[in-house]
């Protein structure tokens, strides 16, 4: 079997085959045998030449997450549709820029108006989460389009915040 | 003894406290905000009382709702852990009003050293040394100027009512002083209930040194020496350590001796920790007391033998304290890592959200105090800590290299941790070097964008991961997802409101 | 400092030794048998090399895969854990003569201590005090016989190489002796290769005590003062403490120094345990030398403070020892109690299979050092001990105190443990009061029939259940079946011969 | 809904009913509120009358192995079918008795032959499982009819050893 999986945007091939209890792995490059077993659903042992490991991994959706050896990674699988592609176009094509919510939070105050010039690194709002307050700063220099939350809403991740339109000319 | 003690906090450290009541054969009591009614501390103790929703004003800092609590479970004393109500004088109040034993110093006390200004002066006057700073908290801006002027930049924004980081800020410019200023206000009135703040001289790349002070009801004191906190972001400690590289025998006399006598002259009662900043030349200035059992506090336990905690409920219920100042000895090395719910590459942004497998570390010399578990939600309105990790080990060198071991072995997956940024913390070498200042990762890991990931790790990845779907083609079951998902009829999300309007 | 040391053990022990060598930055391989590559020790080891079926005489107690093996890994040592081959002389002959170093007594002094009827002969001579018995290893029934005549009934029969209560017996009554001798020497062959079994007097309630010591390879010897080992049940030990109850400083010292004249007369190096009995008089006998790391080895490394493991290491990698005895003290108290699979409740009957659920128990104070996790399976071909779970604390009874409370923190489902039974061992009052002998378990626990269950947890197991049921009608999901049964293509009953024929 | 299940044989009833978060939990003596959750598949966090308990739970086949507060039980639905009452006939109505392994393990000694006079408490045969022999013994007098297994089988738990036949008008 093949299984393509996305690591950090890079796309990555490996092939696993199985031969009685071992597996033939092929990762392009080279092949090998590796003794793999689940220790329990979150835990995989996985033995290649003599050596050992142990690799944590719970998936979410189409993410996986992977803990071994200290390091984290996310692994996804390559999605089918279209939609994430979209997102990005939107994005770049009308210059508008939408500010999200960096991570689950409250908003505690909104630091610009509608219409409002901002400069790059200009705070736009804070947003409390864990009793720290985090300052939303612009990336761009432009102006506010629309203001979608007020102070005291709750928001989750990727929440939009408001819309910022991109000066033209300016990178 | 008491026969039963409310918790009046969550996550680790009303754990822990509850461990320490089962071992004396004390009920508990734990009282939990809506979106915390399957957290540890409430699945732990003998009962548990909602006190209301999520927010912490209306749970977990409403006096009101607790001190009734208390009387319904029939309670006889409270622990209010640290954060929270723990440095609330009014809240030491009113249960001594209502006859409940508040486990910390009297309310007397607690409102002195709660008011750096006032136990500054206390302290000046009794020969303490002192950083040089504001004598009261001003009533606008101006005076605020004028005295950053006198103190001369850096000054230090400090929240009167409670440490650990909230409200602080340093002020390098005049300009920014301002809107420091706002934000430590609001940042010292979510966390304290109280915006009072003021300023100091920021002494620069000291050492945080803390005396750890036991002082039972009939004026007996007992210090157990220093930890060193030095380690810290944004004025939060992250690494906290016992022996101090930077402390002799005779320093730590001097300091241990000073922190007795701070203890004596507020008329402190209970466990205590007195702050210190130490700078290059070995000079100590007495910074502010800590009236509460300090996150950091495993590390005096773990090279002392003393349990704090049963301490603390001992001398509340009217104890003596059962050994004195030359019975008391440090043995070994003891290093504790706080484990944030952050995201270490991303600027520490705060992670929330459900923890769907967690592996405690374990093994010889390590403790893990820890308030989460596999499935557990950590919600967006408290305290980012997660857990400590504490380990014990005969010597500095082995205790560096047991806790980065152990941090090897810890894996929590789904949110966001410290973890991995701690681990490059205690392997620097001018850490392993015990070159352990307040500015350290300032000077070295402003910029971190985490450890580089190797080949091999990125290949034995990619490995589990076919794996793992090779397994759910054939049988339809994988690792994922969070296995609670099928029970839990909610996601802590789901109870938010989201978007527009209030 | 070796670069790489191979275990040649399982479960538990070999866990404990490879976070040692993760510690101490040195590579670690382990060995395994067929039945156990899902195991703990191969999942934490860096490498992990098969070595044969399961039934321990064709893997664990297998001289030549063993070394094949090291040679294979490149493994500059061999640790070789407790039980199996950790004090067999042939196999430490073997490891010397293959220039790896066997992380234990030299050969020459293994032997000598390996060899029950020798080691006495050398300890009388050397004027230890020792237990009335034989002298040799008889060649027929007949001198058995005539020699328990000599000595007295009762006498106590016991395996020449090795300890752990294999093989080991005692005959009240003549009539006994014959079948008794041939069980034990059945026991002794299968535990240690090697049938041979001698007699000596019985001596009645007893204490058991026990001397650690540590000895560099330049004769500088030290003890790490006592545990007591008294709580048996058929000579096994199952509760471990230090300090005893029954030493004062004097007769601690004293015991100490006897303890450090038997290894210096044998000629010892590394770890080792010098084993006496203690009369209701207060006299003791020397009962002979465990060559190995013992299985209570951490409640003297919670109390000293050293790291025994690390210190193997370190003395047989040609390390001098880096503290003397006078800078060695005991602080605190610490107790160990052993989990077995076996069910109390059924005469002990031993309990494999499926370990569906296990929830470690944690705390300050508390360390678990565990071979099984949720979800492995438990074989029949090894030792039955799953775990051990050891505590500290300021004083003996909280000691006691935090023991019952881990026990009740500790839940292991699918397999029986003692867990139940220890914790009323340790509720005892007998125990409380410190009166332990070798017959405490005979005396007060020969008819235990478990604890009588309450009405209210019966009733809350039922809700648990209907709830269960519950969910699983509405979501076709629930608590079981193991979760791991989903991945695993066979259980360990499946590879077994079933009924009929060899 | 209504729940029966066999605890030590005795059987035992227990209904829920589910009001919004809360449960009315009734044993037949008392109804009374419990606030019950799922912590993972594992463990339920039961909160009756402001008491916490936390109750540890595995499915195996039929059987709940159940742990809460330092006390096992092992509880069962009752059968449907009546497999397990078929079992028991057998043994009282023949006067033959069935001597399974106590567990798992390996046969090391048959200590009788077939046809011979067994004693109560005679020992029958030797089975060793963790380095441990456990001797099986007669609970009956009689005599062996049918010896099952040889000296070095490996036999599960409740595998059947041998047949023995109780002597009419004892015991």
């Amino acid at each position: 079997m093949e299984y393509e999986f996305l690591v950090n945007s890079v796309l990555h091939k490996i092939s696993l085959e199985k031969k009685e209890n071992i597996f033939l792995v092929s990762d392009g490059k080279k092949t090998f045998k590796a003794d793999i077993c689940f220790i329990s659903p979150n835990v995989i042992s996985i033995l290649i030449e003599g050596r050992s490991h142990k690799v944590y991994l719970a998936r979410d959706k189409d993410k996986m997450y992977i803990s071994l050896e200290g390091e984290q990674f996310i692994v996804q699988e390559p999605l089918e549709s279209g939609e994430s592609f979209q997102k990005s176009e939107e994005k770049s094509q009308e210059h508008e820029l939408m500010i999200k919510a960096p991570m689950p939070g409250k908003v505690i105050k909104i630091n610009v108006s509608e219409k409002e010039n901002v400069r790059k690194n200009q705070t736009l709002a804070i947003v409390e989460a864990m009793k720290m307050e985090n300052e939303i700063k612009s990336s761009i220099e432009g102006y506010v389009k629309k203001i979608l939350v007020s102070a005291g809403d709750l928001v989750d991740s990727e929440n939009p915040l408001m819309e910022l339109v991109k000066k033209r000319g300016v990178p | 003894m008491f026969k039963k003690i409310l918790i009046a906090n969550r996550g680790e450290i009303a754990v822990r406290i509850i461990k320490a009541c089962q071992e004396m054969g004390i009920s508990s009591v734990a009282v939990y905000s809506e979106v915390d009614r399957e957290s540890l501390h409430v699945q732990l103790a003998s009962e548990a009382v909602c006190i209301g929703p999520a927010p912490a004003i209306e749970s977990y800092l409403n006096i009101d709702k607790i001190i009734q609590a208390s009387r319904q479970a029939g309670a006889e004393a409270i622990h209010p852990g640290y954060g929270f109500l723990a440095e609330n004088s009014e809240f030491a109040r009113s249960c001594e009003k209502e006859k409940l034993v508040f486990i910390g110093p009297n309310s007397k006390a607690l409102a002195l050293v709660g008011d750096k200004i006032r136990s500054r002066q206390t302290m000046e006057k009794a020969g303490v040394p002192i950083i040089p700073g504001m004598k009261n908290i001003p009533k606008d801006l101006s005076e605020y100027k004028q005295a950053a002027q006198k103190i001369g930049y850096p000054v230090m924004i400090k929240a009167s009512a409670g440490g650990g980081g909230k409200g602080m800020r340093i002020v390098d410019n005049p300009k920014d002083l301002k809107s420091y200023l706002e934000a430590g206000q609001r940042e010292a009135k979510s966390a304290f209930g109280d915006e009072s703040v003021y300023l100091e001289k920021y002494i620069e790349e000291p050492r945080h040194i803390e005396f750890q002070v036991l002082a039972d009801n009939y004026g007996n004191i007992v210090h157990l020496f220093e930890r060193e906190c030095s380690i810290q972001r944004r004025h939060q400690k992250i690494v906290e350590e016992t022996p101090s590289q930077a402390l002799d025998l005779k320093l730590r006399t001097l300091m241990g001796e000073t922190a007795k006598k701070v203890m004596q002259v507020s008329g402190y009662n209970n466990a205590g920790t007195v702050e210190f900043l130490l700078d290059k030349n070995k000079n100590f200035y007495f910074l502010e007391v800590n009236a509460r059992l300090q996150v950091e506090h495993p590390v005096t336990e773990l090279t002392t033998g003393v349990d704090l905690v049963h301490q603390q409920i001992l001398i509340a219920s009217g104890e003596k304290l059962s050994f004195k100042q030359e019975e008391l000895f440090q043995r070994g090395h003891s290093i504790e890592c706080r484990i944030y719910a952050e995201d270490p590459v991303n600027n520490f942004l705060p992670s929330s959200g459900r923890v769907t497998f967690l592996k405690e570390p374990k093994g010889p010399g390590v403790r893990h105090d820890c308030g989460i578990y596999s499935g557990c939600d950590v919600p967006i309105y408290y305290d980012p800590i997660l857990a400590k990790l504490i380990v014990w080990a005969e010597n500095r060198e082995n205790a560096c290299q047991r806790i980065v071991n152990a941090l090897d072995d810890y894996v929590v997956l789904g949110i966001n941790t410290t973890i991995s940024f701690l681990k490059e913390v205690i392997n620097h070498p001018q850490f392993r070097k015990g070159k352990t200042t307040t500015s350290f990762i300032k000077m070295y890991f402003d910029k971190w964008e985490g450890k580089k990931k190797t080949e091999e790790n990125l290949r034995l990845a990619l490995i589990a991961s076919a794996f793992d779907s090779f397994n759910k083609t054939y049988t339809g079951k994988s690792a994922g997802p969070a296995q609670k998902e099928i029970f839990s009829p909610w996601l802590s999300l789901g109870k938010w409101r989201l978007g527009g309007g209030k």
